[in-house]
């Protein structure tokens, strides 16, 4: 025997013959590939399982012998151990084990290649619909049949999805096992089992068969009903009862059972209501086992007649209810062994059989791994600008599926240029949707509760969006470029949704509108500071717009839609472009405002810059529930408009009494943790929604829900206390973003 | 033998009788409670419980088994809080094991956004009685060693909040205790029994029609998970509820130690190991609404992707079981208690992903308005009439996962 | 659950994004804010056959109607 | 790895109708992305009677030219549904996860999606 025939089992090496399977190997050798337990062979049951190249739970009848496979056995008592090593080493990746995923479709997958699949296949290629044929001999283990329906494999090679038209199961029927006293000892095996164990050679030494004996085998036929095995360890003599009640023992080395069969129905039992055909055993009825009265009736969760009779007595009379109780027919081989011997025992005792319970994938187990093949979770994106921001130094953050630049390495300077002198931001995520159409107007109007036809052309609005019950979902600006065209932003994170939200409405009134999304299309750079006109001056725009107007322009040679507003509360122009000109445009305006101090400024500096202007951030300083009237922004909603999106909510609404406010809160010193409670009478009344030390004022600002009327002037946040004011904290009368 | 085996409830079942003074749809969880505590706390025991299938059929037997109480408004955190508190004390007062164990849960952040909703989650549970904290990517590392910080390279762990006081409990066993415990009061507990419509007596509801028959009763609660609307519909009522898929899987058993739960912000999945050692991964809602109860190999790939990125150990351990089953989500995402408006019909529904952790709380709320007619303070917020009066309790520590 | 695009074909679920139900206010509420409290807040939360939208988000980025049975997530025609 | 190039082109809102009756140069590609939609790859001007039609520069998508065999090789198993038969047209849809379309054409096919992600699905078809 060369090394190249072994198998290494407990760390000892085993030889073994071709074509033997892993649990083959072990019988041949003498020993039980567990601990004990009537073996198979055929799948079925969990008496064979052990751990495999450091995978546990294998069903080692159904593993293929492979020079220097590695198997130990679980342990005899208790679950298997994961090792140490592999638990807790995280900082290398486990081998990456790239499992390969074949997809395919047919018209019939047949599973099973028995007698009854063989010819179903037939029958199916007969009438010209393509067919594949799983068979388990071949190492096509199905997993599972999910809705589709989809039939999920593990082949020899790594995981196949096989979309299908129709299944059909046809796996045959899996041989009964024994429940008695002494059915957890090494030395049985069931009659098909050990047909193969004695055409593969293995010595059965002295056996005994019980019921149908298997054809070839030599073996001594036992009448009379089993009654129990005895033994320690090994089985050494089996009992069987005669019908005038006189026991009879018989020793043996081995006994052979062939005590009838089950349908193989894991898979029938999943896929109820799919389009799944049985046939062949797996869809016959058999006669139901004799109700078990002593043993392990479960040997995947070690559970024995004596429990399942205790639950019984206590009230757990049902099927499910017995299950749930014990455990049986939880564990591996998810019923396949205990089901008949169960539904025997319910049936004894409630005069009733009952229907079996519904499996669950999966039928053949598979490791995460195996079940993630194949598989991305997510796709985050990337602006054009990316590569500029990571080489000036940016630490990048995802925010509403993008990377974006949260700092590049001094926030408080990425203000201080911004207040003082010139700053570029990357906003290419914001949400940017032109609409075209003899209907845009109607459409706009009806979609935002400002008004829109008297937006001039080359003018710009800012608007909320609302939902049905006049909930903020966005915020934005709406820009009209001709008397049938707008081009409207919304948020980095609202942009997904406003494509669908627009579409939506625009399909349902079916308005005459043309839509197109071009949040990913356009790159856009916020160029903001009191020196921003300076530096857009020298870059070709010299009489650049005034605030809330938009031109088209070419900066620096790239053609850019100019809009001029403020969210950071000083000279702001968005420069929206296309994303191939982005990087050209980004490095000419920082070659260009060099001598201005201008620096690039992260989301970090931005949440403080609008902070001090009180806007607000949806999703951030909004909730679910938040309306124009909590947010104190009533001024952006013109109930006098006819019929928009959340009018009626806001109607009806107006008239309720309300206790939440969104307001603005200072204090001297350092600001508190965004999120602090908000106390008032040693009462939490609110919380902070977002809090900044602003390096301007000196201070703290906040934004804060206070949810209990009447709303108090002063509060208590962090221990100390903060002033209720009216937002916005710096530059109330606007003057520096116009100017 | 396992370890496992009920070894103590007893259950004792009743015809149901044609008329009582409470009668709850449902035997869940919360079903079984509120009968539990009228029964206990008020002496009020003509009360039978019927159940459409087995008890415990529903989301009480289907779900993660999590019990936490780090909610996102006060309301909620007071709400949960309590709840948690009643289950540290529960298998004694019930007289039975269901091997309720603290491990604390942590809420893994990877952005900017999320520490931040994290430490705001931390505060506000601060302030409202429930402890919660923020930890660092090497306290959670201690927590949890088997831990990847990196997040499988994309992932990066910034940080979490950490809940030390959260716990499990084995689901089924919670649902028998209070069954058992009602039962010995003298509650009736029906199963099999399906409610095909509702009595009425002018405005009033007097009563259900089931498969067995009709029974009139004082009050009718509807404690059921999943067919809640419909129920609801027979009395003229409308929810704002819609039910949704929840799937689940496990892997089997094994031996070594993982004493917390893992759960994670961004990913929407969360780990945590049974009593039997098989390691236990929950996720989100599906998005659409479905009564179907039958799993997705998608859930399996994305969720067992997205756990192996966090634990990498995972990726070799064998999936045993997976199961789906459905939840009412409310609109607001906040449960709903209480009176309907309707005379006679109570409802507690809207619970979600998060029903088997408010078990003990809600049942003893809701009995105690059932006794007293009086909205307790701790329900008071979660009446179904705050959609209408405008004052719906949006709870962004709900919108996440169990 | 795989859902058929009128223009791209059929698709798993996960290439969607689900809209919600085509719904309106309970037509037998007449009360006009009580008929607005169930029109934002209220659920038919059918138990079978609902005409619902999903908008194909990888794929053609447009919306379609379908019919399904939430009972079984089929497709109805 | 996969080097995908950026695309430039027109991108056309337009009705339906008057979008099917367009001439386009000749060698246009032309990708209805839906039936009020195109993306005319390599077109620079166009003529379309409809007053309100949105006509655009388009760079943002990012292609590459595959064989038929680096189809089946590098982007098929990635690809859930089915490809559809009939040729020239254009698929819709995740690959390998992200949304993504291919222009299948005789014996060979473009594969592009929105340059944004470009660096992941490089990244995923290796």
């Amino acid at each position: 025997m060369t090394e190249a025939s072994r198998i290494v089992v407990d760390g000892r090496p085993m030889p073994f013959h071709p074509d033997d399977s892993v649990a083959l190997a072990v019988l041949r050798a003498g020993e039980h590939p567990h601990h004990g337990g009537t073996i198979c062979l055929a799948g079925d049951c969990g008496n064979c399982i052990a751990e495999v190249d450091g995978v546990a739970y294998v069903r080692t009848c159904q593993t293929p012998c492979r020079p220097g496979l590695v198997m130990h056995r679980h342990p005899a008592v208790g679950a298997p151990p994961l090792h140490p090593a592999v638990a807790l080493d995280t900082t290398t990746p486990p081998p990456a084990r790239r499992i390969s995923v074949q997809r395919s479709r047919a018209e019939v997958v047949v599973v099973g290649a028995g007698e009854s699949g063989t010819a179903a296949a037939s029958a199916a290629q007969r009438q010209g619909r393509s067919v594949t044929l799983l068979d388990g001999g071949q190492g096509m283990e199905v997993v599972a049949i999910y809705a589709g329906p989809t039939v999920i494999v593990r082949t020899p090679g790594g995981m196949a999805h096989i979309q299908a038209e129709e299944v059909i199961v046809a796996t045959g029927a899996a041989e009964l096992h024994p429940v008695c006293p002494g059915n957890a000892l090494v030395g049985l095996v069931t009659a098909n089992a050990a047909g193969q164990l004695h055409a593969a050679g293995v010595d059965l030494g002295v056996a005994v068969a019980i019921g149908s004996p298997p054809e070839g085998v030599p073996c001594t036929p036992v009448s009379g009903r089993l009654r129990r095995f005895e033994g320690h360890a090994r089985v050494t003599a089996v009992v069987t009862v005669d019908d005038d009640g006189g026991e009879r023992t018989t020793p043996c080395d081995t006994v052979i059972l062939g005590l009838g069969r089950a349908p193989r129905d894991v898979l029938s039992r999943m896929a109820e209501e799919l389009p799944v055909t049985v046939v062949g055993p797996a869809a016959a009825s058999f006669p139901l086992p004799p109700a078990p009265d002593a043993g392990t009736v479960c040997p995947c969760s070690r559970v024995d007649v004596d429990d399942l009779a205790s639950v019984w007595d206590r009230g757990f009379q049902e099927l499910e209810l017995v299950k749930r109780a014990t455990l049986a027919g939880t564990g591996t081989c998810q019923g396949s062994v205990c089901l008949p011997h169960l539904r025997a025992f319910i049936a004894e005792r409630s005069g009733q059989t009952p229907e079996p319970f519904t499996a669950r994938p999966a039928s053949r187990q598979i490791t995460l791994a195996e079940a993630a093949a194949g598989v991305h979770v997510d796709a985050f994106r990337r602006t054009a600008l990316h590569d500029e921001h990571v080489s000036l130094g940016a630490r990048m953050d995802r925010f509403g599926g993008w990377w974006r630049p949260w700092h590049y390495g001094d926030h408080v300077a990425e203000y201080w240029a911004v207040r003082e002198g010139v700053s570029l931001g990357d906003v290419s995520t914001l949400g940017k949707i032109l609409v075209s159409g003899p209907d845009a107007v109607e459409s706009l109007e009806r979609l935002y509760p400002v008004r829109v036809a008297d937006i001039r052309s080359g003018r710009s609005r800012y608007a909320l969006l609302l939902d049905e019950g006049g909930h903020l979902i966005d915020d934005g600006m709406i820009l009209r470029e001709t008397e049938t065209r707008f081009a409207l932003t919304f948020t980095s994170a609202g942009a997904a949704h406003a494509e669908m939200w627009l579409r939506d409405w625009i399909d349902m009134w079916g308005l005459r509108v043309h839509v197109l999304d071009r949040t990913m299309s356009l790159a856009a750079v916020n160029v903001t500071g009191p020196l921003a006109g300076r530096l857009l001056e020298r870059v070709g725009l010299p009489a650049p717009p005034r605030f809330l107007q938009h031109v088209h322009a070419e900066i620096a040679g790239v053609p850019c839609h100019v809009m001029r507003l403020s969210f950071t509360g000083e000279v702001s122009f968005e420069l929206h472009h296309d994303v191939h000109r982005s990087v050209e445009l980004w490095r000419a305006l920082l070659a260009n405002g060099s001598d201005l101090g201008i620096v690039p400024h992260g989301l970090q500096a931005l949440q403080g810059l609008r902070l001090e202007k009180g806007h607000v951030i949806v999703g951030m300083d909004t909730e679910l529930d938040s309306t124009p009237r909590r947010l104190g922004m009533d001024w952006a909603v013109q109930m006098d408009k006819a019929e928009f999106v959340g009018r009626s909510a806001l109607a009806r609404t107006a008239g309720l009494p309300d206790q939440r406010r969104l307001v603005g809160l200072t204090m001297p010193g350092i600001a508190p943790t965004e999120g602090s409670p908000i106390w008032s009478d040693r009462e939490v009344v609110g919380h902070v929604s977002s809090s900044f030390t602003s390096p301007l004022l000196g201070h703290a600002v906040m934004l804060g829900w206070l949810k209990r009327a009447p709303f108090p002037d002063t509060v208590t946040v962090d221990g100390r206390a903060a002033a209720v004011v009216r937002p916005p904290f710096y530059d109330p009368e606007g003057s520096r973003a116009r100017a | 033998m396992n370890d496992f085996v009920e070894r103590r409830i007893a259950l004792r079942w009743h015809a149901p009788r044609r008329a009582y003074d409470v009668l709850i749809i449902g035997g869940g969880g919360h079903g079984l409670a509120t009968a539990y505590y009228l029964a206990d706390r008020h002496g009020i025991t003509n009360v039978a419980v019927i159940e459409a299938g087995y008890i415990g059929s529903g989301n009480s037997g289907r779900n993660t088994t999590i019990i936490r109480a780090n909610y996102g408004i006060p309301e909620a955190v007071r709400f949960y809080q309590h709840s948690l508190e009643l289950y540290q004390t529960l298998e004694e007062e019930l007289d039975c094991r269901f091997m309720h164990e603290t491990k604390g849960i942590m809420w893994l952040a990877h952005t900017e956004t999320q520490m931040r909703a994290e430490g705001a989650r931390s505060l506000l549970n601060l302030a409202c009685g429930a402890e919660t904290v923020m930890i660092t990517p090497l306290e959670a590392k201690e927590l949890c060693p088997q831990l990847d910080l990196s997040g499988g390279g994309r992932y990066p762990v910034l940080g979490a909040s950490y809940h030390p006081a959260a716990a499990t409990a084995r689901h089924d066993r919670v649902v028998w205790g209070y069954a058992q415990g009602a039962m010995r009061h003298g509650v009736h507990v029906a199963q099999h029994t399906m409610v095909t419509g509702l009595q009425r007596h002018g405005t009033r509801v007097t009563g259900v029609e089931t498969t067995s028959g009709p029974i009139s009763a004082g009050v009718v609660l509807s404690a059921a998970g999943g067919r809640v609307s419909t129920i609801a519909a027979h009395a003229g009522v409308r929810l704002p509820i819609r039910t949704h898929p929840l799937q689940a899987f496990v892997t089997n058993s094994y031996d070594f130690p993982f004493p917390g739960i893992v759960s994670d912000t961004e990913l929407l999945c969360y780990v945590s190991q049974t009593e039997r050692g098989q390691m236990l991964v929950g996720a989100e809602f599906d998005a659409q609404p479905s009564y179907s109860q039958r799993s997705s190999f998608s859930f399996l790939q994305s969720c067992a992707a997205k756990v192996t990125r966090l634990l990498p150990f995972m990726r070799d351990l064998r999936i045993l079981r997976q199961w789906t089953g459905i939840c009412d989500i409310s609109a607001d995402f906040s449960p709903i208690m209480g009176q309907t408006g309707v005379d006679g019909f109570l409802v507690t529904t809207g619970w979600g992903t998060w029903g088997f952790k408010a078990i003990p709380a809600g049942g003893e709320q809701m009995a105690q308005l059932i006794a007293t007619g009086r909205t307790p303070a701790l329900l008071e917020p979660f009446r179904l009439d705050r959609f209408a009066s405008d004052h719906t309790m949006a709870d962004p520590g709900s919108t996440g996962t169990h | 659950m795989w859902i058929t695009c009128p223009r791209c074909g059929g698709r798993p679920v996960e290439e969607y994004r689900f809209g919600g139900e085509v719904r309106g206010a309970a037509a037998w509420i007449t009360d006009a804010a009580l008929r607005d409290v169930d029109y934002v807040w209220m659920y038919d939360n059918i138990e079978g056959v609902t005409t619902e939208r999903w908008f194909h988000g990888a794929g053609c980025r447009r919306w379609l109607t379908i019919r399904r049975d939430t009972t079984t997530d089929t497709i109805v025609a | 790895m996969l080097v995908l190039e950026t695309l430039h082109g027109l991108r056309v809102i337009a009705a339906p109708a008057s979008l099917d009756g367009v001439r386009w140069s000749e060698g246009t590609i032309v990708l209805r992305f839906a039936p009020d939609e195109a993306f005319a790859l390599g077109a620079t001007e166009v003529q379309i009677p409809d007053e309100y039609a949105i006509v655009v520069h388009e760079s943002a998508f990012v292609g590459s030219w595959l064989t038929r065999e680096e189809l089946a090789d590098s982007v098929l198993p990635h690809i859930e549904w089915p490809l559809p038969e009939r040729r020239p047209s254009l698929a819709q849809g995740f690959v390998a996860g992200v949304p993504a379309k291919l222009w299948l054409d005789g014996d060979r096919a473009l594969l592009l999606c929105a340059a944004a992600y470009v660096h992941e699905l490089a990244d995923r078809l290796g």
